[in-house]
């Protein structure tokens, strides 16, 4: 397994999220009908189009500048609190991906790690709040506790992992932010949709430079 | 099987309900890229801005409150979803002029997200802004913490009340502190007795039992204190009322701007029932309404249902709420 | 089990539907026994005066439009229901003047029956009046005889430049004559998708399935031409145009007043959305909208569906559609 | 039995009609939901209401001025179309009561006459048309062939059944008035809603001179 990613991998990585979202975008939506406004898988295709349209005007200025487009192309298309944060991850990844170092396995878990930062930042949500950051705290975990050693194909599928189990423990979670916050238990048994795509995110990313994988099944399973 | 709604294609809906829009105003507003509902004649630019954001689907709100007298720019979202940062940043950049911009955020999670984003970009290029925050929902209770407190139909006043001293000259502090204070007076309840379809999605927004009705729903379906048995007109003004008084301190002698919102399939019928049973309800106790609005300001599509809104007044905000404005869904005169 | 509304006594509806409307709107208008609303500032005896009838509960029709501009007295009757004789004709008295009355009844048989006997009355005791019935629907065909054709929402831009004429200082003849040229250009179609509950027994109007709508149905859910699947925005809005052009006989290059009535649970959204329709409908046919609104004028409690109003304009229509007004549901400036 | 009829039975005969109004007013409400508007029941006991306050008010004034102020009464109190045209009937009786002669067969033929008369000046309406009238016309032709010395209770007997008649014949008529007119095939095998209560009026004014007959079937037979 090759221990640099391409510019490739990174379009790659972005169409595998891309793929894995339009998959499950109606679960999203069912799980946001469940805890909020039943908007999300909306709102995810929508940023995975602009996603999709900034790699085809982008690709070729390289990984750094594709996320940042993609970033603000994901901000400016998708509405609710989506766009924000979605954007400010790809976002915060283009930012950290500069220079011209090869994108090892430390490149490729610091832009992560941007990313996840630079949402942190807006999102001011942490461990255990039902948001986003249920999936995306424990995947920045799992990679700092990694070889340092680790290929990216690695670090992203240990990234993923973490990612599912973490958006599955939204289940047994009150939200403290978004349209949950007012919904007490009656969230309670339902994952967070927002933690659910970032969660989906992060494998397709996995499964961009790793395409055996994939077609997997959907990280949290579906619960009735 | 279709949706009980006259639309095309759900995933266009904004785009096409604010193409419509504009051609029914086209002598008040016009819309630009990024969905930002503008003035034809813009204010002049020694007087103070008004900006906002949010989600499209509650028709008339927001943008039906842009034209003279109120609003200068309106960022629309999708339905039910704010826009995101960088047309609201546009906004305050089209906006920015040096008597500066009163940038009104109501509190939901998204449009906070985009506003604050949105703000630390304006602040990077250093445009004057000063963001109000609207959260004078109640049903989390008075004393619940601020990000509990969703903004409801009360930014429709605040932008009259702003956008009249905006109008009227006044500087960005005075403009801001003139819509704090009106912020400050304000609360607003929500009662809902039937469910509303999202238009997109066709999915229900939320269910309630043939004899149920519930208080304290937001705007978007998110839950309120449960569901009880529909009371009376009456016995819901009532019971409204009394917690809006308390939480805005309103007692004997005081003065207050009364606004029935209908959420969309309450009749104006009902509405002006409900109202009497506020006055009702607030002359027992000595308190007078000065000013009042019942009608549609706020919707929340189809939903039954209504926000009532109260306001502790004072003459300078009475003077500015009675002030002219010309706008597609307000006009004083 | 409990109605879906917010109200009290289901047998004192109009009464206390009219006080919170009298309240709500004290600087504009008030209430007199025989439910006689009035303006606050009566119109100078030297202009001509505006009177109509009509059942309640379809707010803000049609008691909304009076004031400045617009009616001087709308006799009020019970919900969906006529007001009975003596009320009109003391409606009638309290209007006349030097300079006459313009009386405007739409055609529903209660109205038309309570209107000729007060029209008896009033031409025994020599008062000075003019009746106009409007009855612009076009259900039954635009050539059906006079008494099928309903007076839809028609009768409010009809007051409308009835009531700028009068307001103008044109005599009673003039005022008349203004209007029924007006009268004879427009047409009005309707559109319904879900029923409504009548407040008082609580019954459903009546029934549509879930896939359906009905086109021509009346304002209290008189049939129309029969049930059809439910169509686009797009679709509907040019199937309903094709026929009011037919029936108002406009081509190229005419110049169209446009209304789109909401009735109740119908959303602005969708009303905006189906103005896109007309408007893609009548560009390709190079007919121009002139004049435009889309709200709820005349609602039919929380029917969803609208009425789809066009009317052939000149110069003089015009001007006098977009001279000043100021009424509880509508303001000019 | 008596061949005039006192000032006293024309009150009788007002409250015979509000009786049967009354007992039947969830029906009149019914037919109205399927042919029209639902309202005629609660117009008619609101209608009943203000001839029972016209009554109270005016019983000294004698029959033909009672009668008056209650069809005024009427009309002023009930919307729609019952109001004018319940109260022209009033008013058309009343005004036909004057003078001092005693209310024998022939005085009291001619009020219901004078009333059927005015209210169809209003109406407009022919047999057939599915109104009031298809209960009041055959009503007035009923007693124009009673014999000459009919005494008033016998002539209000023909004229009730002439009257439920008329209305039970309505079930198979379209409308060409009121808001039934639009409803074609839809109203047939419902009675009229009008013409049902004209009939239950003269029923009533039957059996307030003739009280053993009152609680009586409905003169329209229930359909389904
Ligand atoms: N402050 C926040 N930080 C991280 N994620 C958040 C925050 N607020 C909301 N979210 C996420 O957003 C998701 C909902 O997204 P979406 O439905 O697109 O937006 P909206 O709530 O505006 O409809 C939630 O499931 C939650 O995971
Ligand atoms: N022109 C008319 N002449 C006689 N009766 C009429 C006429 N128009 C309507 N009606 C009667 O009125 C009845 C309905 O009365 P009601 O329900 O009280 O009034 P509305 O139709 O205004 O709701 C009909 O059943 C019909 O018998
Ligand atoms: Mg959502
Ligand atoms: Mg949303
Ligand atoms: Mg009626
Ligand atoms: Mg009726």
């Amino acid at each position: 397994m090759s221990q640099t990613l391409s510019a490739n991998d990174f379009i790659a990585m972005l169409r595998g999220a891309g793929a894995t979202i339009r998959e499950h975008a109606a679960e999203l939506t069912r799980l946001d009908s469940l805890t909020g406004d039943g908007d999300h898988g909306t709102a995810m295709l929508r940023a995975m189009d602009a996603v999709e349209q900034a790699i085809a005007e982008h690709a070729d200025a390289g990984p750094g500048t594709m996320l940042t487009k993609a970033g603000w192309a994901v901000m400016s298309a998708a509405g609710g609190s989506t766009g924000p944060l979605l954007g400010s991850f790809l976002m915060g990844m283009g930012a950290t991906l500069t220079g011209n170092r090869p994108f090892d396995g430390p490149v490729v878990a610091a832009a992560l790690r941007g990313g996840i930062n630079q949402m942190h930042k807006q999102s001011k949500a942490q461990i255990g709040d039902r948001t986003m950051m249920d999936a995306l705290l424990p995947a920045a975990a799992a990679m700092d506790a990694a070889a340092p050693d680790a290929s990216p194909a690695d670090l992203l599928k240990l990234a993923a992992a973490a990612a599912a189990a973490g958006a599955a423990a939204t289940r047994g979670m009150h939200a403290k932010f978004g349209r949950a916050r007012n919904l007490g238990d009656r969230v309670l048994g339902h994952a967070d949709p927002g933690a659910t795509s970032m969660a989906l995110i992060l494998a397709g990313f996995r499964d961009g430079v790793s395409p055996a994988a994939i077609g997997g099944a959907l990280p949290v399973n579906r619960e009735d | 099987m279709a949706m009980k709604k006259f639309i095309n294609d759900p995933s266009r809906l904004t785009e096409e309900l604010l193409e419509g829009f504009a051609l029914a105003h086209r002598d008040i507003v016009s819309v630009s890229p990024g969905r930002l509902v503008t003035r034809v004649q813009p204010k002049s630019p020694d007087k103070v801005a008004l900006v906002t954001l949010g989600g499209a689907g509650h028709e008339p709100a927001l943008s039906g409150f842009v034209g003279e007298g109120m609003l200068d720019i309106s960022v629309v979202g999708d339905i039910f979803a704010a826009p995101g940062p960088p047309p609201v940043f546009e906004a305050l950049k089209r906006a920015d002029r040096p008597a500066g911009t009163l940038f009104v955020v109501l509190n939901h999670a998204g449009d906070v997200l985009s506003a604050d984003m949105a703000m630390q970009m304006a602040e990077a290029e250093g445009l004057k802004v000063r963001k109000l925050l609207t959260h004078e929902d109640i049903a989390a209770g008075p004393d619940a913490p601020e990000t509990d407190r969703r903004g409801l139909v009360g930014c429709i006043p605040l932008y009259k009340i702003a956008g009249a001293a905006a109008e009227a000259g006044r500087s960005l502090e005075e403009v801001h502190a003139i819509a704090e204070r009106f912020n400050r007076n304000m609360a607003t309840l929500a009662v809902a007795m039937k469910a509303a379809t999202h238009p997109a999605t066709g999915e229900t927004l939320f269910a309630l039992a043939d004899d149920e009705m519930e208080i304290g729903m937001g705007q978007h379906g998110e839950a309120g204190t449960g569901p009880c048995k529909i009371r009376s007109a009456d016995e819901t003004a009532a019971l409204m009322m009394e917690r809006l008084l308390h939480a805005i301190g309103a007692t004997k002698g005081d003065r207050l701007m009364v606004i029935l919102n209908g959420a969309g399939a309450t009749t104006l019928m009902e509405l002006y029932i409900v109202l009497n049973g506020v006055k009702k309800y607030l002359d027992e106790r000595g308190i007078e309404i000065v000013a009042c609005r019942v009608g549609e300001l706020l919707t929340v599509q189809e939903m039954a249902g209504f926000q009532m809104f109260a306001a502790r007044m004072d003459d300078e905000l009475l003077a500015l709420w009675n002030a002219p404005c010309r706008t597609p869904s307000l006009t004083v005169a």
